[in-house]
């Protein structure tokens, strides 16, 4: 987005923030503030009206926030800046009952994709973004880019249309579901290999919930510990089979990955299945828990008779 | 440090004749926490459970794995064997080597080789078994009963013959339901009135049936034993502990309606009972058409009741009652014919073209012509009668696909009734085939052929009316040639459909209904009275189209269901059940949605959590209602949600000692 | 043959996929619903039919309780093949049990072949109480396929396959 | 109100009353009616009955003609059996592809199957047309009881037509009543008039003919109002022939709806054809302008015939 309209932003949001926090609506503002270099932000917590000032917004907030309300509640009502995935991100956990409407004060903010630090391009997970904004919201601070896309800096590969066709959403998955069986196997071994189970993708997924992960537990048969490829793949494969049908694609869980596995890919996949199997809807656009495997349609289709 | 004891059956030379007994036993006394294995030749005779018991006490065993035949076959037997032991009855797990390993593999080395793996699995499984007990709910000995047709009433009258108490729900002002509204029933031709209305009074008056019309339930919620129902009475506007039921009101009434219980053939007045014998016998005000509540003129009947219950101004009551069981009798309505047959006239259809129910009405003695049969349209007596049977049923174009049962035999009775009121008269009877399936009922259909009815194989494709006759055009398939009738009065014997409440009661009763919307029933042969959704039983026409004798016999039944629920004080729940892990548990409901039995509910629990009172919803099963299935487990992400019996961590050893 | 030798295969793995080549024997195993396939399988012992005695049969109350995570344990330690079977959608005796698994096993089946899988390997099929045949058809025809793929090896580099 | 005009092998020949008083009307109601270029036989039951492929493909040649000329519009028929083929045709090529493609390479043209088809008395029941129609009727027809029959083609099948309804439909009565004719209530609406079985069983077919006249005149029918040539064939030419060997013989003019609006709107009977008629017409159209403007010449009956055509 243009200079002019990040300077605009920025200073709505700090006066929104200041504003919510000296009236005591809120508790805390959650939100990103500069990082150490120009093209770098982290979240920010502010929970002090003078300190609203450390609040940005730009081209780089990549951190999708959704997932901090649920740390921060504990001190009061929380104020969320979102955008199309952390807005999903909130339903989504309304969804599964991790959080009420009312603990948490979005702040809407336009989005027309962020950049990654290290090459100022967009980055993958916007690239391939369907809802850019916020599909629920309590006070929007500018206008939604669907209407207008100022995109002029964007980089041109997003491409003006808003809305990201199937074919480009699942390009990643398409393109593997070509290959031959083996290279897939060797594909995902290699990847899975590189797993070194640091749980990154699990701490930044607003699916991911639970209170005490089946990875941490000790029982029997249910998890080896070892970071081998079988034990890696039985983590990875199960951990998707638990969000697949509740991911809203926010694709924080490959962008934390320290070791860039395909972790969107593999959500993507499960995540077309579902849409071409029982048409299942994107999850995260309404508060309603629209899992696909947690329904069943007596028209569904057949295929192990 | 549990304790096993393995014990391999021989089962004769079923198991021995194709596995290496003795060598299994061998490999046996090798697995882990396994001290003590032994065969016999038949485990599930009284001497081979008896060897059990003597090496339980002897080698301080304390739990069981038997290498025998299939669990479907002995699981029980054992776990009687075991009450009389000091092992908990769960703590056993059966190794079939019989129909899926002897009796399916001829090669020894292979048989003996897969007999080891299957008991290595079951002692994994086992070493991981807890024990089990059943839980026990209080029933309430209350039974409700929705729907005062002759299902209805014979359900009730047998519970509370038991000594049970009832209470009878109705929507109508009256009970008697359809076949109240009959003339004759077949094959006896004993008057329906004669055996429906003494049902009705015995009911009236039974001390432990509560009946309760104008009313319907709103809302169910609890489970078997515990169903808290709330129930809606509609307002009566009439004081039934003063009214004496003179029929004073009545008579002076002006207002005069279409009455619904004579099919719009008769007419009724604003306070009004149904019909004669009603029970109560006391009249109702209908507000819709009532001058004095709807204009504040009138009141007639206000003035001129001697005993002052007219009450204006009632209110509709709702109460909230328990209940142990429910039993469903809501009876059936017939099809609306109109919008699917265009081609007998559909909505502009002749006056004389009429349903069995309503011919019912006009053949029946306390009907709107006392019992002359006569053309709506004109009041002339019909010299000729077409009845056509299978409108809407047997017609999956236009109607229902299914067989309605009852029509053949009340169609012969329509034909028969009118031949015998109309001696002179006529009767044709088109129809596909005669199904007369029940004791005397073709013998009855027999008699009605020989009192003159034309009986003409072929469907009715046309009728309309011209010169003041009603003309049927058909065929008679057995003739090979096209028919054309004229006929006065046209009958058509309409499919029989769920009521219209059928849908709603079943969703609040967790009952699933049919692709049709009859309520169905747990088992089509086995178990046709009960239903998925425990302490809910079916009788009657609400579980599917069938004649007067199904419903008694099915009422009967589903009111035995009931008195066995109500023989204990307490019902003993099932042992295998799902159970949450309150921890691990963070209320995402996810469970909730998969259960059929509607077993799994989100509870608030206040704990202590880090030294710190957290108050927050976690699942809970309701053991009552679980019926085991696991279903929720796999919903459950972190695996708070495990089934006894078969818990995720019972499964994962027996599928490791498998691969190992 | 799949490509499946982790990069830091040892020896001894070698010396065992020699053996393996001539006498394979795969290990399946099937987890059968108690109402329906389990009884199946029952009515099949009962008839004397013969089918090979690769398949360990698992038994649980519905295919609804077969939790993915059972399948990847099953391949991780050994098996070179997993079947699933439950009644007929519409059967269940509890109701939906099999409709849930039906979603499950499609979304989880299409997840693993995506990942590198033979599609034999892991296979789910619907037999009834009184279908006796087609649970020995069955069982011969999944050995008949997973021997012809050889043993499964999970990627492990102490990789203990049972028969490989 | 534009539409493409697929006229079928009738409207010259012996539809032709069919199509003056529809030029007339259409003229009056600006309903322009573009004729298809270079459009053939539609195939009709005879195609229907030797193949299947040869009964969609001939309606898909004229329909891919239509598509190639540029003629996007709508395509309307005045004969029902033209109506029955084409409708036929782009329902079973809009069901699939492969059955598009297997009619492209038929009739090898390119064909989308974007125009859809409708008979006259649809187009004319239509809102948009009924205002205009209103406006155009300058002489009320005097309740003239018109009985309104449209044979089988019209309404059935159902699923394929989807026009009013198969059992009672009301579109012609809704034009009649807006003609100041009154529409009778009666039950043979669209029960089969015998088509071609008049020629091929005329024994039996004769009676259904019958049955519909006795209908219409048990009802007090004055005249029948029919949308189909050959609806219009059998009723009109053959009535004098089912009136030989009845004691009380019918007397109930046939009309194409089309020319009863034309007479509505002061057309004359020889400028709409109705001097064309086999039975005459002439009681029923002086009941219907009285009082007559001018006495409008009565056609008696058989001898202007042309020679070839002879009572059966």
């Amino acid at each position: 987005m243009s200079l002019s309209t990040a300077e605009a932003l920025t200073d709505a949001l700090r006066e929104e923030a200041r504003r919510l926090l000296a009236e005591g609506t809120v508790a805390v503002v959650v939100g990103w503030e500069a990082g150490r270099f120009p093209n770098q932000t982290t979240p920010a917590f502010i929970s002090d009206p003078e300190q609203a000032q450390r609040l940005v917004y730009g081209d780089y907030c990549v951190n999708t926030l959704a997932k901090y309300a649920l740390g921060e509640k504990a001190a009061g009502k929380v104020a969320v800046c979102v955008r199309g995935c952390d807005s999903r991100g909130i339903n989504r956990m309304i969804a599964d009952n991790q959080l009420l409407r009312d603990e948490v004060y979005l702040l809407g903010l336009p989005c027309s994709g962020m950049k990654d630090p290290a090459t100022g391009s967009l980055l993958m997970k916007c690239r391939t973004c369907t809802e850019h904004d916020a599909v629920t919201y309590d006070v929007l601070l500018g206008p939604a880019t669907a209407a207008g896309h100022d995109g002029a800096s964007a980089d041109s590969s997003a491409g003006d249309s808003e809305h990201v066709s199937d074919e480009q959403r699942f390009t990643a998955v398409l393109g593997i579901e070509e290959m031959a069986p083996e290279k897939r196997r060797a594909l995902f071994d290699a990847a899975f290999n590189k797993c070194i189970r640091c749980y990154a993708c699990r701490k930044s997924c607003p699916c991911c919930t639970c209170r005490e992960c089946f990875v941490d537990q000790l029982r029997a048969g249910w998890q080896g510990k070892q970071n081998n490829l079988a034990e890696n793949r039985f983590y990875n494969i199960t951990r998707v089979f638990h969000i697949g049908d509740r991911c809203i694609e926010c694709g924080e869980c490959e962008r934390a990955c320290p070791m860039g596995l395909p972790l969107m890919a593999l959500n993507r996949k499960m995540v077309k299945d579902l849409k071409s199997l029982f048409n299942a809807d994107d999850a995260g656009m309404t508060e309603e828990n629209s899992a696909a495997l947690g329904r069943y349609d007596l028209g569904d289709l057949e295929e192990f008779m | 440090m549990s304790r096993i004891g393995v014990f391999i059956c021989h089962c004769g030379s079923n198991i021995g004749a194709t596995v290496d007994v003795p060598k299994v036993v061998e490999a046996a006394r090798t697995l882990p926490h396994v001290v003590y294995a032994d065969d016999n030749k038949y485990t599930c005779s009284d001497p081979g459970q008896q060897s059990i018991r003597d090496a339980i006490e002897e080698h301080d065993l304390d739990r069981i794995v038997i290498a025998s035949c299939s669990p479907r076959m002995h699981e029980l037997t054992f776990r009687k064997m075991l009450h009389q032991t000091r092992i908990n009855p769960y703590l056993l797990e059966i190794a079939n080597i019989r129909e899926q390993c002897s009796w399916v593999h001829k090669d020894i080395e292979a048989g003996t080789a897969k007999a080891i793996d299957l008991v290595r699995m079951a002692a994994a499984k086992i070493d991981r078994d807890t024990p089990l007990y059943t839980t026990t709910i209080p029933v309430n000995k209350r039974a409700l009963v929705i729907g005062g047709g002759i299902a209805g009433m014979q359900a009730a009258l047998d519970i509370a013959d038991a000594g049970y108490p009832v209470t009878l729900v109705e929507k109508e002002p009256s009970l008697g339901g359809k076949m109240v509204m009959l003339d004759k029933t077949f094959p006896t031709m004993d008057c329906s009135a004669c055996i429906c209305t003494p049902k009705m009074a015995e009911v009236g008056t039974h001390p432990r049936i509560e009946v309760r019309t104008c009313a319907e339930v709103e809302k169910v919620a609890g489970y078997v034993g515990n169903f808290e129902v709330t129930i809606r009475e509609a307002p009566k506007h009439v004081d039934y502990e003063l009214c004496t039921g003179c029929g004073l009101c009545e008579s002076k009434c002006p207002t005069k309606i279409t009455s619904e219980f004579d099919q719009g053939l008769g007419k009724r007045k604003a306070i009004y009972k149904p019909f004669a014998q009603a029970v109560p016998s006391k009249p109702t005000i209908d507000a819709a058409h009532c001058r004095k509540i709807n204009e504040g003129k009138c009141g007639v009947c206000e003035k001129l009741c001697p005993t002052g219950a007219i009450r204006f101004d009632d209110e509709e009551k709702r109460s909230t009652e328990t209940y142990g069981a429910i039993i469903v009798a809501i009876g059936y309505q017939l099809i609306d014919w109109a919008d699917l047959y265009g081609e007998y006239g559909g909505r502009v259809a002749s006056p004389n073209v009429i349903t069995g129910l309503q011919f019912e009405r006009l053949v029946n003695a306390s009907g709107p012509t006392e019992g002359h049969i006569q053309r709506p349209s004109d009041g002339t007596e019909p010299k000729s009668v077409v009845i056509v049977k299978c409108v809407g049923s047997r017609d999956p174009h236009k109607g229902k696909a299914y067989c309605s049962r009852a029509c053949c035999m009340y169609g012969a009775k329509h034909a028969h009734q009118y031949l015998d009121k109309v001696p002179d008269g006529r009767c044709y009877v088109f129809y596909m085939d005669v199904r007369t399936p029940g004791k005397g009922y073709d013998e009855f259909y027999m008699n009605t052929q020989r009192d003159g009815a034309v009986y003409l194989r072929g469907r009715v494709s046309k009728i309309y009316e011209q010169g003041g006759k009603l003309v049927c055009l058909g065929e008679d398939t057995l003739a090979g040639a096209t028919v054309q009738v004229e006929a006065d009065l046209v009958v058509l014997e309409t499919a029989m459909v769920p009521a219209d409440d059928a849908d709603r009661l079943g969703s609040m009763l967790g009952v699933t209904r049919d692709k049709d919307l009859w309520l169905s029933e747990a088992h089509p042969k086995l178990r046709p009275v009960e239903t998925n959704s425990g302490g809910v039983y079916l009788a009657g026409t609400c579980q599917g189209p069938k004649d007067i004798p199904d419903t008694v016999a099915q009422a009967s039944a589903a009111a035995m269901k009931v008195c066995i629920l109500f023989s204990k004080d307490e019902l003993e729940s099932n042992a295998m059940i799902a159970g949450s892990d309150v921890g691990l548990c963070n209320g995402c409901g996810a469970c909730v949605a998969i259960c059929p039995y509607q077993a799994v509910t989100l509870e608030e629990v206040t704990r202590r959590e880090n030294s710190v009172m957290v108050t927050r919803t976690v699942s809970n099963v309701n053991p009552g209602l679980c019926q085991g299935c696991g279903a929720c487990t796999v919903a459950c992400k972190p695996g708070a949600m495990d089934l006894k019996g078969f818990s995720d961590e019972q499964i994962m050893r027996e599928v490791e000692a498998l691969c190992l | 043959m799949p490509v499946n030798e982790a990069p830091t295969a040892s020896a001894a793995t070698a010396a065992t996929a020699a053996t393996a080549a001539t006498a394979f024997e795969p290990t399946i195993l099937a987890f059968c619903c108690h109402w329906c396939t389990y009884s199946g399988a029952d009515l099949a012992g009962l008839n004397r039919m013969s089918y090979p005695a690769n398949v360990r049969v698992l038994r649980v109350p519905c295919s609804g309780r077969v939790n993915p995570q059972f399948v990847l344990t099953a391949l991780n330690k050994g098996c070179d093949g997993v079947l699933v079977c439950g009644c007929h959608p519409g059967d269940c005796h509890y109701v939906s049990g099999n409709y849930f698994a039906r979603r499950r096993l499609m979304a989880f089946k299409r997840l693993l072949e995506f990942t590198g899988l033979e599609p034999e390997r892991f296979q789910v099929r619907w037999i009834s109480g009184s279908e006796a045949g087609k649970f020995r058809d069955t069982v011969i025809e999944v050995c008949d396929q997973i021997r012809a793929l050889g043993p499964y090896r999970s990627g492990v580099s102490d990789d203990v396959s049972l028969n490989g | 109100m534009r539409y493409a005009y697929f006229p079928g092998c009738s409207a010259a020949s012996t539809g032709i009353s069919f199509t003056l008083s529809a030029s007339y009307v259409a003229k009056r109601i600006g309903l322009e009616l573009v004729e298809m270029p270079d459009w053939c036989c539609c195939g009709t039951s005879a195609a229907l009955v030797t193949s299947r492929d040869l009964a969609h493909a001939l309606p898909a040649r004229s329909l891919a003609l239509a598509e190639q000329a540029g003629l996007d519009l709508d395509v309307v028929t005045p004969c029902a059996g033209c109506f029955s083929s084409l409708k036929r045709t782009v329902h079973y090529a809009r069901q699939s592809d492969k059955n598009r493609h297997r009619l492209e390479e038929i009739i090898e043209l390119p064909y989308a199957a974007t125009a859809d088809v409708m008979s006259l008395l649809e187009v004319m029941a239509r809102p948009e047309a009924m205002e205009p129609l209103a406006a155009a009727i300058t002489k009320s027809l005097n309740g003239l009881r018109v009985a309104s029959y449209y044979g089988c083609a019209l309404v059935r099948p159902q699923e394929v037509t989807c026009f009013d309804d198969p059992e009672d439909p009301q579109s012609m009565d809704s034009l009649m009543e807006l003609a100041g004719a009154e529409p009778v209530r009666w039950a043979f609406k669209t029960e089969c008039c015998g088509a071609s079985h008049q020629i091929s069983e005329p024994h039996g077919a004769r009676r259904l003919i019958a049955r519909v006249f006795e209908n219409a005149a048990a009802n007090g029918a004055e005249a029948i109002a029919v949308a189909c040539p050959l609806c219009m064939l059998n009723l009109d030419m053959r009535e004098a022939g089912i009136n030989e060997s009845r004691a009380v013989p019918f007397d109930i003019p046939v009309f194409y709806f089309t020319e009863l609006l034309g007479l509505a709107m002061g057309g004359s009977a020889r400028r709409l054809g109705i001097d064309r008629h086999f039975w005459p017409t002439g009681k029923a159209v002086r009941k219907a302008l009285a009082p007559p403007p001018e006495p409008s010449p009565d056609n008696h009956s058989t001898s202007e015939l042309p020679q070839e055509v002879t009572v059966a």
